[in-house]
């Protein structure tokens, strides 16, 4: 204390410990705090006085960040160029090399689609082999798939989802906002009949798809979307006020719930028995009839119901922030 | 078949069906139905673990009524368990320690949405660890991402948004390299089961044909993997990320879901295409080259930030470079370095972010690292904690950090060409570590000037955290201490690869 | 056949660049929507109905169905805006 | 014309259109666009696997008139992979709107730079 160096400012130790105080850079220059050189000197005499003391004049502070990002963006998007223009090169010369389109002797028309055709039938019951192939060869993907669009609607809900029943009035605003619905013109004559005409037609459609995903081209999966776009058009002609008799968020969650719950049952119970050795012990039916194959059948609506329900609630939330 | 044996399908599918049933429960028992399954999968875990020890293979297991190339499997062995034991031990620990602010954060009716994406990215982990299918993996990758994007989110405060749209953004363009990757491999070899599809690659490099396509599928897959977790070119996303989300989440996105994309990498590299090939084809040294870029600019940016939740971010930057770089010397001793580099990371990145927010709670909340001046004292068992994991990180010994560096400078000793950057690189990067841990770790410690510390709340008795705090610098003295067992362990898990 | 099938790809690769290059986004979600469509018939093509049966009602309706309706909420709150700022 | 870009022309065309949504997901500053983009990459990997399961002359996987034979018959495993990669990708979609909605609400713009600096500023204040 009783004796300081006089240039105790430009030592080593000063600057660490002004640094560990966080008040200045341990570069000599202070990154953050001055403008480097060439800059200044391209700047003209305001605009450097005014870098040089950024806490009075934020305005050309922030100019100069604009600078720099423009730099950077600039020097970002000639790299991404090149970057992407490599990817695609790189993936065009490989497909040079790659086995000739539609030949038989491709080294993926393998064994393991050849018996996907010749016992498909037999092993899972399924004239359709793509749905047999998806619900019982490799069934474990398609329920991870199911799972990806629960948890994106989870994701959705978290993000749009306004909850006013806490009493919160900011809350209350923002569902009134939310809902544009409010500001449109109701009982447009034309959807409506139109709807009253297309809306049966697509459910119909949607439900025919779905129940004959193991015979004919479809499944679970595009049913799901048809009978999900049919509910989207039927809430856009008439209302969130008949919607909401029988399709609230109650709903959504119980029938979501069960379909799952009934698709992870069935299927562990299928993966358990397959690994251990053990007979499933369910009757497969007879090929081309409707309620054959097993547990796809049943699997088919789950994942229907799954799939509306998910579709439909994505365009309630967008919409309304709330079903 | 020995009941233990289905453990890690019971692990996935309890997992996922619990995220499935939390949907109808309210916030509290979705908390405690997260809980009881990330403890009972870990105890699955640590027995499937004990098993593969026991008989010393792995087993693989049908997901179905079909063998191997036709149906889907899932596979166990030593590092699939020890893996699955400590990220499991891990996200419990983080999930108990962040639970307060878990519920301070998410808005009330939406806390058991926070659960079912805990849930879900549990079984996720656990479904890219043990997955013997290359497109099994690409989906449980998705609800991987996904579920951590509802992480980050899940906090609607600061820039967390923002963050979250920048990390879709990377993981998709991630996702869609490794998606055309997979349909490469598929188009070149015509499976999708990883055992069937490496006696492909096998036949096709005997053959010598399709030498081209099968380069492009290692660069693709590896960079796609690369851009999820984060290595240094593409770690734009990481500071935000990590910075902005809730304690927990940051815990687990920093601990577990790029560790997660590493090990797949891993796991491709050694069960698909072949370790010697993906050597012969130079891959292994553009991710050395990257990693060694990762250790030291990712020091560098941390040096250079002053948010303190921020500067440990991109210390995970540096961190992952580590692992590439082990990864990238190409050898066996660098591979068992890599690994053993993740758990040290991800055990010791988790402890950090918890025991950084315990030190805020008492310091009034303000990003600065200068507020928290004086905090060790406040709040003296986070203050520890922070220390523990600043010292491991720097490689103090008796901790887990040191032998994952004594492990990378001995598998560099037996690489000649790479000997020379990597001990380089290594040094510079842990005295750049030691500079801004220890920096943060003088500030805990010293006294402030005002009476700001009287201000700022002093400690409220927020037990859980405290308890998580103990249990992770204990599994971090284990790491540490009972280093040669876990070692050896990974590497007749990685024997058990091939 | 050939010739159907390569002004197929070409149109694909037409549509492609133009939801890339056009200004008005709504004008290249509805370019997007006619994109899924020609992949949709080039499945069908292709041998694959379940396909195209999914990609007709997924990509062509369902997300194009959320595309328009997240335009319309933009709209919507940037109307909002302009007339928060004109009343004060 | 027997060159291999020729020969492979769909798995050419679906490479280009993989590079233009690659390109579009990574440089496009509105997000929406990043987000035609994403599905248009997704669209044109899709493409790829489901022309590798093609074989000329051969009928749709569904069984007809008891024909089991592996040569009547296309490829059925790829059809199945992208039923799955359709439904993954039409959920990121949504979460992205999603997001986006929620963006343009607090920070009143869809540019992702602007969205960027905005919530930097919004910080600082």
């Amino acid at each position: 204390m009783s004796r300081q160096r006089d240039d105790y400012e430009k030592s080593w130790w000063y600057r660490f410990r002004k640094w560990v105080d966080g008040e200045m850079d341990l570069l000599d220059e202070g990154m953050e705090i001055r403008v480097p050189d060439e800059m200044l000197a391209a700047m003209d005499g305001e605009g450097q006085d005014a870098a040089r003391h950024p806490a009075e004049n934020k305005e050309h502070t922030f100019s100069y960040d604009g600078r720099g990002i423009r730099y950077f963006r600039r020097f970002y998007q000639v790299m991404s160029v090149l970057l992407c223009l490599s990817i695609i090169f790189v993936l065009l010369w490989t497909v040079a090399y790659l086995p000739a389109f539609g030949n038989a002797g491709n080294p993926d028309n393998n064994e393991v689609s050849a018996r996907y055709i010749e016992r498909g039938l037999q092993e899972t019951g399924a004239v359709n082999i793509v749905t047999g192939m998806i619900l019982d060869y490799r069934a474990f993907d398609t329920f991870g798939e199911s799972c990806v669009l629960f948890i994106a609607s989870c994701c959705v809900l978290v993000l749009l989802r306004i909850d006013a029943a806490d009493g919160n009035e900011q809350a209350r605003k923002r569902l009134e906002e939310a809902n544009d619905r409010l500001f449109e013109p109701k009982n447009d004559v034309i959807l409506q009949k139109c709807a009253c005409v297309l809306v049966p037609l697509i459910l119909v459609f949607g439900i025919y798809i779905v129940l004959n995903g193991h015979l004919s081209p479809g499944g679970g999966f595009s049913g799901g979307a048809v009978l999900g776009s049919g509910l989207i058009l039927y809430l856009n002609a008439f209302g969130f006020g008949k919607t909401e008799r029988f399709f609230t968020e109650k709903v959504y969650r119980r029938l979501t719930l069960s379909a799952l719950t009934f698709y992870c049952l069935a299927k562990s119970y299928s993966f358990f028995t397959g690994a251990n050795h053990m007979e499933s012990g369910i009757p497969l039916g007879m090929p081309g009839r409707i309620l054959s194959s097993g547990l796809i059948l049943p699997l088919n609506i789950c994942v229907g119901l799954v799939v509306a329900c998910t579709m439909y609630a994505f365009y309630a939330l967008f919409r309304k922030g709330g079903m | 078949m020995s009941m233990v044996q289905n453990f890690p399908f019971f692990s996935i599918i309890l997992a996922m069906f619990s995220g499935i049933a939390s949907s109808v429960l309210d916030g509290k028992r979705a908390k405690h139905l997260s809980l009881c399954v990330i403890a009972v999968t870990t105890g699955m875990s640590a027995a499937v673990l004990r098993f593969c020890m026991k008989t010393g293979e792995s087993y693989t297991y049908m997901m179905g009524h079909f063998p191997a190339p036709w149906g889907n499997e899932i596979r166990a062995g030593a590092l699939e368990g020890l893996t699955a034991t400590l990220f499991g031990l891990v996200m419990f620990f983080s999930v108990v320690g962040g639970m307060e602010h878990t519920a301070a954060d998410v808005e009330g009716s939406k806390q058991n949405l926070f659960y079912i994406m805990i849930d879900l990215m549990l079984s996720s982990l656990l479904a890219l660890i043990y997955t013997n299918d290359l497109f099994t993996a690409y989906v449980f990758v998705e609800i991987n991402t996904i579920a951590g994007c509802g992480l980050i989110m899940i906090r609607q405060k600061g820039r967390s948004l923002s963050a979250a749209i920048r990390y879709m953004i990377m993981s998709q363009l991630g996702s869609g390299l490794f998606l055309i990757g997979l349909s490469l491999l598929y188009d070149v070899t015509g499976h999708l089961l990883m055992t069937p599809a490496k006696e492909a690659v096998a036949v096709i490099e005997a053959a010598g044909l399709y030498a081209v396509p099968m380069l492009v599928i290692m660069a693709v897959v590896s960079v796609g993997l690369a851009i999820k977790s984060g290595l240094y070119p593409f770690h734009y996303w990481i500071p935000d990320t990590y910075g902005y989300a809730t304690p927990t989440a940051s815990a687990i996105l920093s601990g577990l879901v790029s560790k997660g994309y590493i090990f797949l990498l891993i796991k491709i590299f050694y069960r698909v295409l072949g370790r010697e090939n993906v050597i012969a084809s130079e891959i292994v040294n553009v991710l050395f080259v990257f990693g060694l870029a990762g250790m030291l600019m990712g020091s560098v940016h941390a040096i250079l930030e002053k948010d303190t939740r921020r500067m440990i971010a991109y210390s995970s930057v540096a961190q992952i470079g580590y692992i590439y770089t082990g990864i990238g010397l190409g050898t066996q001793a660098g591979m068992v370095a890599a690994v053993f580099h993740m758990f040290t990371h991800s055990a010791t990145k988790a402890l950090l972010f918890i025991s950084a927010v315990g030190l805020y709670e008492v310091s009034g909340d303000r990003k600065d690292f200068r507020s928290l001046r004086g905090a060790g004292y406040r709040n003296p068992l986070a203050g520890i904690g922070f220390t523990v994991g600043s010292l491991s990180m720097v490689g103090f010994p008796m901790l887990s950090g040191f032998i994952s560096k004594l492990l990378f400078a001995t598998s560099a000793l037996q690489s000649p060409h790479k000997m020379l950057p990597t001990v380089i690189a290594l040094a510079i990067s842990t005295i750049l570590n030691a500079v801004y841990f220890l920096r943060l770790v003088i500030t805990l410690y010293s006294i402030p000037e005002t009476s700001r510390g009287q201000a700022a709340s002093p400690g409220k008795s927020n037990w859980k955290l405290q308890l998580s705090v103990v249990c992770f610098i204990l599994l971090n003295l284990t790491l540490g201490l009972y280093s040669q067992p876990i070692v050896e362990w990974i590497g007749s898990g990685l024997a058990m690869f091939d | 056949m050939k010739i159907f099938e390569i002004i197929l790809l070409l149109s694909l690769v037409v549509c492609a660049l133009s939801v890339a290059f056009t200004k008005d986004l709504l004008t290249s979600i509805v370019i997007f929507m006619s994109y899924s469509l020609i992949m949709c018939v080039l499945w069908v093509l292709l041998q694959s109905p379940d396909l195209a049966i999914t990609e007709a009602a997924v990509g062509a309706g369902v997300t194009s169905i959320l595309f328009f309706v997240t335009l319309k909420k933009i709209r919507a709150i940037r109307k909002e805006d302009r007339h928060e700022q004109a009343e004060r | 014309m027997d060159t291999p870009l020729f020969v492979n022309m769909e798995e050419t065309v679906s490479i280009i259109l993989f590079g233009i949504g690659f390109t579009m997901l990574m440089l496009h500053r509105n997000l929406i666009k990043k987000i035609l983009g994403m599905n248009i990459m997704d669209t044109a990997v899709y493409l790829f696997l489901a022309v590798k399961g093609y074989i000329n002359g051969r009928m749709v996987p569904i069984v007809t008139n008891q024909i089991q034979d592996a040569s009547a018959y296309i490829n059925p495993v790829p059809s199945g992979l992208v039923l799955t990669g359709i439904v993954v990708s039409v959920s990121t979609t949504a979460l992205m709107l999603a997001l986006t909605i929620r963006l343009y609400e607090r920070y009143g713009s869809l540019d992702l730079d602007e969205i960027l600096m905005r919530a930097k500023e919004e910080e600082r204040t």
